[in-house]
């Protein structure tokens, strides 16, 4: 699955996007976020706040409750400030 | 221009081209638009640079548009956003909606920037007097109370499981 | 432009020239307009002459842009409003005004569009399909409702003894 | 004092405008209106709904009820149709 992050999120991490392994345990969005924080301390840094956090799947915001199994690509970004 | 028209530039938006793209159909009695600038904030800023979701900005804006052009009787509506550096006075967004009636056409645009502002996957960063880099911009919770005002029909807001 | 303008016009209303008008302040946000245009009414209307009160209709829609600037924090505010003859699809009537954040320049384009409807010296007579002269349009209520919603705090209405 | 007409008060008066010496009597616009409608028969069809008709003195609107004496110039108007 490729997962991508944006603005605060993406510094933190140090990445703009990679490819991810979803391990079998990993079901929602919020699995995903609990699971990529485990990976360093960039990613436990950007969501530090993981309420905060926002999350698109297939360029479709969801909350923290959705799956994201199906997906082909996540993103995980903070509140946006367009407009 | 057809029903609806989103666009994200990466180079200056100007807002009288933009304008005539809301071609008149002979019914459209009225046509409101909306310009939102990069502003100094008191002499602090120099510009604002806007990080976005290519691919998802475009697709949300659409559901956006598409969501007023199903609760108001629009004769089309259109939405173009800047990406990149934008200096201070230049334009970040231009919103405009034609309609029968000047009230449809002020409530679309006021809906269309109230959804903008807290769910298009765009990003903005202060760029600070003298060229410093600074902090990437709060969201606001006023944006989330002016979202919140259509909310009571809520059934007509653009689609998405959150 | 200062703090508002008003033009009363007898040619062709030029919306893009007259947005850029509206010459952004460092701290301008937002800039809202509106647009009204002759409307064919279903195919029935060739145009919509428009008579005046040369002198009034200066002094009166000065009078509303008054108003909205002692309302809203306002860095500047114009109305131009055609006369003669205005054939369908050309503006009538074009609003804009700049603040720092949205609320307040989508209420007072608001606001100066109620208020015009029913206070500037305006009539409008229908020019028929097939260049006959029909009759005078007939004022609506649903523009005094329209105009009405401003008036809880109705102390802030253009200054008036009626 | 000069009295100005305008869209179907005009057309029906059939004059623009006019200069006109008030009686001592009239003091109101309603006066006013009450005055010229025993002018003519254009003037009674102008004026037939007077409840309907609006007034302005030295270009400020005013409501039936406020004396004109010292206006310099008044004009009576259908319900206005602009914007």
């Amino acid at each position: 699955m490729k997962v991508k992050y944006f603005a605060w999120v993406r510094e933190r991490i140090g990445l703009a996007e990679e490819d991810i392994t979803l391990p079998p345990e990993v079901d929602t969005a919020h699995d995903l976020i609990l699971h990529l924080k485990a990976r360093g301390e960039g990613y436990a840094e950007a969501f530090a706040r993981d309420g905060f956090i926002r999350v698109a799947a297939d360029h479709t915001h969801i909350t923290h409750d959705v799956s994201i199994r199906s997906a082909r690509e996540v993103a995980i970004f903070p509140p946006m400030t367009g407009g | 221009m057809g029903r609806y028209h989103v666009s994200i530039l990466e180079d200056a938006l100007e807002p009288a081209a933009w304008m005539a793209e809301i071609t008149p159909n002979p019914d459209t009695g009225a046509i409101a638009t909306f310009l939102g600038l990069c502003r100094a904030e008191g002499g602090r800023l120099e510009a604002l640079e806007l990080e976005h979701y290519p691919g998802m900005a475009e697709a949300e804006i659409g559901r956006i548009l598409e969501t007023a052009h199903r609760r108001w009787p629009l004769f089309g509506i259109l939405a173009v956003h800047r990406t990149g550096l934008v200096k201070v006075g230049e334009p970040i967004v231009f919103v405009a909606a034609g309609s029968t009636h000047r009230d449809a056409a002020f409530d679309a645009v006021r809906f269309v920037m109230d959804y903008l502002k807290t769910d298009a996957p765009f990003w903005k960063r202060e760029h600070l007097k003298g060229g410093v880099v600074g902090e990437w911009v709060e969201a606001q919770s006023k944006d989330d109370t002016a979202r919140a005002r259509w909310s009571d029909r809520a059934q007509d807001a653009p689609q998405s499981t959150s």
